[in-house]
């Protein structure tokens, strides 16, 4: 397994599937509460809702310092998504219009400043509004530390203060009238998540962050119903195609790390909604089949009984098409499970009769009315 | 003014209303971001279209980034209906994910091609002006003037004919499929409808003022009204004024109009939250204020009515009295005693107050209702 | 609501919504309707022209030809990268009032491009590249089609479209053209100077170390043209990404040729760079980063980066100082 | 009266929008009463209990809870929610949500432990949901997610119970072991106020009844407030009466 190996003694590989299994972790355990609290689209309106930050920072610096840079996009993003939670509280418009608002009118600054920065004789913006944003295969070792630092911060505070988030996002009414400072933890929540958001852009790029935020909490989701268990398998998920979006990306050329990180988280999604046990798609259209067949077979049932009436013996085969006149065309699948059942039996090729306790079934089921 | 400059007010204008008045449905729906995750599902369908023809200019790569736009609504309301994750989860997996496939497209097979949105959707309003529509050697206006005109007119044909369908589907879904009117139909043609003027917008005026103009005017709108059709009027002009508004604004500034469309757009929207009649942060500040001094009129005048002609009258009518009995402050009891007196509920008579007939009716109307 | 205003309500909606609809049709008729048409102003003799040009560098061309006779407007300024400009509102009235527009073709300009192609009707539009013969340049590798537009990296290339600059002017102002010719003919000297300079400083790096390395391919007409290998991490669509793999090669190949020096572009983020600095070092071979190149955009007005050829000296002295 | 009340509301006005939902309410609940608040939709009885619970800021007026603001009285006081406000979709269980209502009594950062953990199960055995502790909320019926809103309020083991209707969308059963239970909160001392909907129950359930209609129409015994005239007077003349000589709204 030369992969696995390259995992540990190549500098790229180990590099980039470190980082993007901090930034996996990190966004995933914030994530899901993003995705419990319909925040999903967070990361999105935070990237757009930087650019006049950057804008600003580079007209009042004159440079394009990644970390002059990082701190105006974290500021407007955080002013953005204070707004946001503002117009959220005052009025009736609901996130999504005010999310959508403030990440297209930030942007729309942005581009006006832009344009007046464009105006000045000034080399230095060059690639100005594109110039944070990383991508996942140049992740440095320094970014390793940084986001293990701020995300270790973030996550240190969301166990200190997991009691109080839990109840912020399931009944946040509740928790005022205990007296936590609900407000507050609201802002603390989405400030932490903001910061993840703006380092990941730094060092990811928009779109992978983006994804980041909602993919691993959707998929948890489907695994489990408690949110501890939830927020770990985020973690774990987001880590998981983070290393193998990573490792994907080592094995072929041009082949991009962080869109096919995005993939690899995709793909746990779909996974997830597929085949989680209860919750997932597949599971439901077991169920629904069962259910389906148990009430065929109920009707083939008390037809088969009624038919055998008209004909005074009970053991009188009928053929299936008979059966099917009056029960349905789905009528195979409940003989079967009948069969199944000993209820009935299978009489030379298409006939179907019923059995002694078939009879006697159907004659329970009737009530014994007949 | 010149004339490129009235071509640009004018798509800028349709621009708004064609995005206003499905966006008004997505506003209330909570699908406003709908807007923002088809500017970036686009990609894939451009490179795959490119792929198909290897022609950048093709008039084949917008058609592909109308069809992504469409898959995108509907593989978003696909994941909706499994009921397993809510619609602000289903836009932001889909359209990270359908980015990526289109970036992976490039750097693998088409890494030394300029190829990206850009290079596809004009995407820029100061250009569309230049970009004429020329028919059998006639210049007939720019392309943009009459590609919106065609969408704000069907925008206008299926709202106009399907408004009872949306606006049921919209508000009691239940109700509607109850009544046979299938809001799934409804739904996915509001959806085909925003993806068509999404990308036919973006080509003229750029993304992100499409996603303003799609959300900030109708939310200013339901802000400042009941009633859909009167909310989708006003979106509409909010969204036009918020497009000449801008345009000058950025004239004044020089700089990107787009951008100072959507900055317009936000000080719309800005505008509606404070000031807006009825839900407006100043008049909920003034009424809470208004109120808190009718409120303390009508306790002075049930007090003063409570002790009329009783012993204790004069000691209870007087002025002093009143901030212990009532445990206002000295500066309060004479504001709100100034206050009635305007309103003329109370009279002075020496040092101590009394009802007047009005002050009287008042109190008597407080205390029985 | 009661059914009647309901019914009066959706009737006054109609009404309204037909008439807004009626409104672009009225705005698309005024004004419009004027036939093509491709003829010269004739006051163009008695004044300057006013030429508006896209990148920095067909700017420049353009101000050294036309000298006198013409008022340049740069669409993008110092340090925009055409990928990445946004027009303003003065654009529109610089090009509405133009007459004629130089830009550089090639689709670098995107969409802006084929504007311009089609703008006919009211300003006379020239991209420079249409100088250089098709075969002289880059295809994709797999969409013929599709050329890279970086052509100005080749000096020799881009004295065609100086040609080309000169032409336009000449046909626009047939009284002047003598003037242009004199003036290209001296810039064209200039840039057969600056050519000469260009190879007699690759001469000082050593073959077996004629790399460029840099973040996006913009460098493959001066590999060409003046014997370099280039790789780049990233395509030249601007949406392109690299891939854990391409950073390994790329390291490997720098750790085994030895290649002393690896070079950031002005207006791409230098962290792939750095990337693959530290993916080299981690290969026990220390590589430096060799300074900053011009790729897209010239460089501050009044430093010598800030013309053309100012601007090609700059690169190829930092590329020799970073290899030789 | 010389105990101090439970809850002592002062001069409470409370606007949304243009329209005031409280207008100058005046209410004294003493203490180990079982309270109805009773109104029309609209009337503003949530609103009321929101207001006493600092969860809304009125326009004017007073709350006091035992004698002192609610601020720093808080652990007295119990909140029943109602069901709809949460995501019962929520990714937790039963035990978990009742435990809940130990996090006041434990204050920032600290977690729940055993203990809070066995109080959550003593209340989920007083309402009858003990089988039930480690159930996902979003499998329960309405009269059980009921319960469970329930069994956190007694988890707080406060003075004052303010519930907003507890009995809205619940089975008969649970409607009898909620009524069970308020009626045991009562007889340990305890002062509960509930926002209740159905006229036809108040005289039977509670002791003690607030009619409100934006303004406080009548608060004192069941049996003395709970007239015709005063119906009449809270829901405008929409009160019929049945064949018992009892009184319901009619629509």
């Amino acid at each position: 397994m030369s992969i696995v190996r390259d995992l540990f003694t190549d500098h790229t590989l180990r590099t980039v599937a470190l980082g993007a299994a901090t930034l996996g972790i990190v966004a995933g355990a914030l994530g899901s509460f993003a995705v419990l609290r319909r925040q999903s689209l967070l990361g999105d309106a935070t990237s757009h809702a930087a650019l006049p930050g950057i804008a600003l920072a580079f007209l009042v610096s004159g440079s394009k310092a990644p970390l002059t840079l990082v701190l105006g996009a974290a500021v407007a993003g955080w002013i953005g998504t204070l707004l946001v939670m503002a117009v959220v509280r005052t009025t009736r418009v609901k996130y999504d219009s005010a999310l959508g608002i403030v990440l297209s009118v930030f942007f729309g600054v942005g581009l006006v400043l832009l344009t007046i920065i464009q105006k000045r004789a000034d080399a230095a913006q060059a690639g100005l509004d594109r110039f944070l944003f990383g991508q996942a295969a140049s992740l440095l070792e320094r970014d390793l530390i940084t986001m293990a630092a701020l995300g270790g911060i973030a996550l240190a505070a969301t166990v200190l203060l997991w009691k109080e988030f839990k109840l912020l996002t399931f009944d946040p009414d509740f928790g005022a009238s205990l007296g936590f400072a609900v407000r507050r933890l609201d802002v603390l929540l989405t400030a932490l998540l903001v910061i993840a958001i703006v380092v990941g852009l730094q060092t990811v790029g928009v779109v992978l962050m983006s994804a980041m935020v909602v993919a691993p909490g959707a998929a948890a989701r489907q695994w489990t119903d408690r949110l501890g268990v939830m927020v770990v398998l985020a973690a774990a998920f987001g880590a998981l195609a983070g290393v193998s979006g990573a490792l994907v990306s080592s094995e072929a050329s041009r082949m991009p790390t962080g869109p096919t990180i995005v993939l690899a988280a995709g793909v746990v999604v779909i996974v997830s909604l597929f085949l989680a046990p209860r919750r997932g798609l597949v599971w439901r259209w077991l169920a629904d089949y069962r259910n389906r067949r148990r009430l065929g077979a109920g009707v083939a049932l008390v037809d088969l009984y009624r038919l055998a009436e008209q004909h005074d013996t009970l053991r009188h085969a009928h053929e299936e098409a008979a059966i099917a006149a009056t029960a349905g065309a789905r009528v195979r699948h409940g003989l079967e499970e009948l069969a199944e059942r000993g209820w009935a039996e299978r009489v030379d090729g298409d006939a179907w009769a019923l059995t002694p306790a078939g009879r006697a079934e159907a004659e329970r089921r009737l009530g014994g009315t007949g | 003014m010149t004339a490129p400059q009235l071509e640009i007010q004018a798509i800028a204008a349709l621009v708004a209303a064609a995005c206003a008045l499905p966006g008004v449905f997505l506003v209330l729906r909570r699908m406003a971001l709908i807007s923002d995750a088809i500017s970036h599902a686009l990609l894939p369908g451009i490179v795959l279209a490119f792929f198909l023809v290897e022609d950048l200019t093709s008039p084949l790569l917008v058609v592909g980034a109308a069809s992504t736009g469409l898959v995108t609504v509907l593989l978003v309301e696909l994941l909706k209906r499994t009921e397993l994750v809510r619609e602000d989860a289903a836009i932001g997996l889909v359209f990270p994910v359908l980015f990526s496939i289109g970036v992976i497209l490039i750097t693998r097979f088409a890494g030394d091609v300029h190829l990206d949105v850009d290079a596809v959707l004009l995407g820029e309003l100061a250009f569309a002006p230049f970009d004429r529509f020329v028919v059998a050697g006639y210049d007939v206006g720019p392309s943009a003037l009459w590609l919106m005109s065609g969408i704000l007119a069907l925008n206008v044909t299926f709202i106009v004919l399907l408004y009872k369908e949306l606006k049921l589907a919209t508000f009691d879904a239940a109700l509607a499929t109850a009544l046979g009117l299938s809001p799934a139909l409804v739904h996915y043609g509001l959806m085909a409808l925003v993806s068509v003027t999404a990308v036919g917008a973006f080509d003229a005026v750029g993304s992100i003022l499409v996603v303003a103009l799609m959300i900030a005017p109708p939310a200013a709108a339901y802000l400042l009204t009941d009633r859909l059709p009167v909310m989708l009027g006003l979106a509409t002009l909010l969204g036009v004024g918020s497009a000449l508004g801008g345009y000058w604004l950025a004239h004044w500034l020089d700089a990107s109009i787009a951008g100072s469309m959507a900055g317009a757009a936000g000080i719309a929207f800005a505008l509606a939250f404070l000031l807006a009649p009825e839900r407006g942060l100043v008049s909920l500040a003034r009424r809470r204020l208004r109120q808190r001094w009718e409120f303390a009129q009508g306790a002075l005048a049930i007090h003063l009515m409570q002790h009329e002609g009783s012993p204790e009258a004069a000691e209870e009518s007087r002025i002093e009295h009143l901030n212990r009995h009532l445990r206002w402050d000295p500066d309060f009891a004479a504001r709100v005693v100034r206050g009635a007196q305007r309103r003329g509920l109370v009279a002075r008579v020496d040092g101590s107050l009394a009802l007047t007939d009005r002050g009287r009716a008042v109190a008597r109307e407080l205390v029985v209702r | 609501m009661t059914r009647g205003t309901q019914v009066a309500d959706s009737h006054k909606l109609r009404s309204a919504l037909a008439a807004l609809a009626a409104v672009p049709a009225a705005l698309a008729l005024a004004g419009c309707g004027q036939q093509v048409v491709g003829e010269i102003d004739p006051s163009i003799g008695e004044r300057r022209i006013r030429v508006v040009a896209t990148t920095g560098m067909v700017s420049d061309a353009v101000e050294h030809v036309g000298g006198d006779r013409v008022d340049v407007q740069g669409l993008m300024g110092p340090g925009v990268d055409p990928h990445l400009y946004k027009a303003s509102e003065g654009d529109v009235i610089r090009l509405a009032e133009a007459d004629v527009v130089f830009y550089n073709g090639l689709h670098l300009e995107a969409k802006l491009a084929d504007v311009f192609e089609r703008m006919g009707g009211r300003v006379r539009t020239a991209a420079v590249t249409d100088g250089i013969p098709r075969s002289r340049l880059i295809a994709s590798a797999a969409f013929g089609a599709a050329y890279d537009p970086h052509v100005w990296f080749d000096v020799r290339l881009w004295m065609g479209g100086v040609r080309e600059v000169r032409d336009t002017l000449a046909e626009l102002d047939p009284a002047s053209a003598g003037a242009y010719r004199r003036n290209a003919r001296a810039y064209l000297a200039e840039l057969a100077q600056l050519d000469r300079y260009v190879r007699d400083r690759v001469a000082e790096v050593p073959p077996g170390r004629r790399v460029i390395i840099t973040a996006h391919d913009a460098f493959n007409y001066f590999g060409r043209a003046y014997g370099f290998e280039v790789r780049g991490l990233q395509g030249i669509s601007t949406v392109s990404e690299a891939g854990t793999r391409d950073v390994r090669e790329l390291a490997d190949f720098v750790a085994a040729r030895r290649i002393p020096a690896l070079f950031v572009e002005s207006s791409v983020s230098p962290r792939t760079i750095e990337a693959v600095r530290e993916a080299v070092r981690a290969r026990g071979f220390d590589v430096s980063i060799g300074g900053s190149l011009f790729s897209d955009a010239l460089g501050d007005p009044d430093t010598p980066a800030g013309e053309y050829a100012g601007m090609v000296r700059h690169n190829v002295d930092t590329i020799v100082a970073g290899l030789g | 009266m010389s105990e101090t009340p439970a809850i002592e509301v002062s001069d409470l006005t409370v606007a949304y929008g243009a329209t005031p939902v409280l207008w100058d309410v005046d209410l004294t609940v003493p203490p180990g009463v079982l309270m109805a608040i009773v109104g029309p939709n609209g009337a503003g009885k949530t609103t009321l209990i929101k207001a006493i619970l600092g969860l809304i800021r009125p326009a004017a007026g007073r709350v006091l809870v035992q004698g002192r603001p609610y601020d720093v009285q808080r652990r007295l006081v119990a909140y029943v929610p109602q069901r709809r406000t949460v995501d019962w979709d929520f990714p937790t269980s039963v035990l978990d949500v009742v435990t809940m209502g130990r996090y006041g009594a434990l204050g920032w950062i600290r977690r729940p432990g055993r203990r809070d953990r066995r109080l959550a199960l003593e209340a989920l055995e007083q309402v009858g949901m003990t089988e039930l502790a480690h159930r996902q909320i979003s499998q329960l019926s309405g009269g059980q997610q009921q319960r469970v809103f329930l069994a956190r309020a007694l988890v707080q083991d406060a003075s004052v119970y303010l519930m907003d209707e507890p009995f809205a969308g619940v089975d008969a059963t649970t409607e009898r072991a909620i009524v069970h239970l308020l009626r045991r909160l009562r007889e340990t001392g305890r002062t509960v106020v509930v926002v209740h909907h159905d006229l036809q129950t108040v005289e039977e359930y509670f002791d003690w009844a607030t009619l409100l209609n934006v303004r406080r129409i009548a608060s004192g015994p069941v049996d003395e407030v709970f007239t015709e005239q005063n119906l009449r007077l809270t829901y405008g003349g929409r009160v019929a009466f049945l064949a018992e000589g009892r009184s319901a709204v009619v629509p």
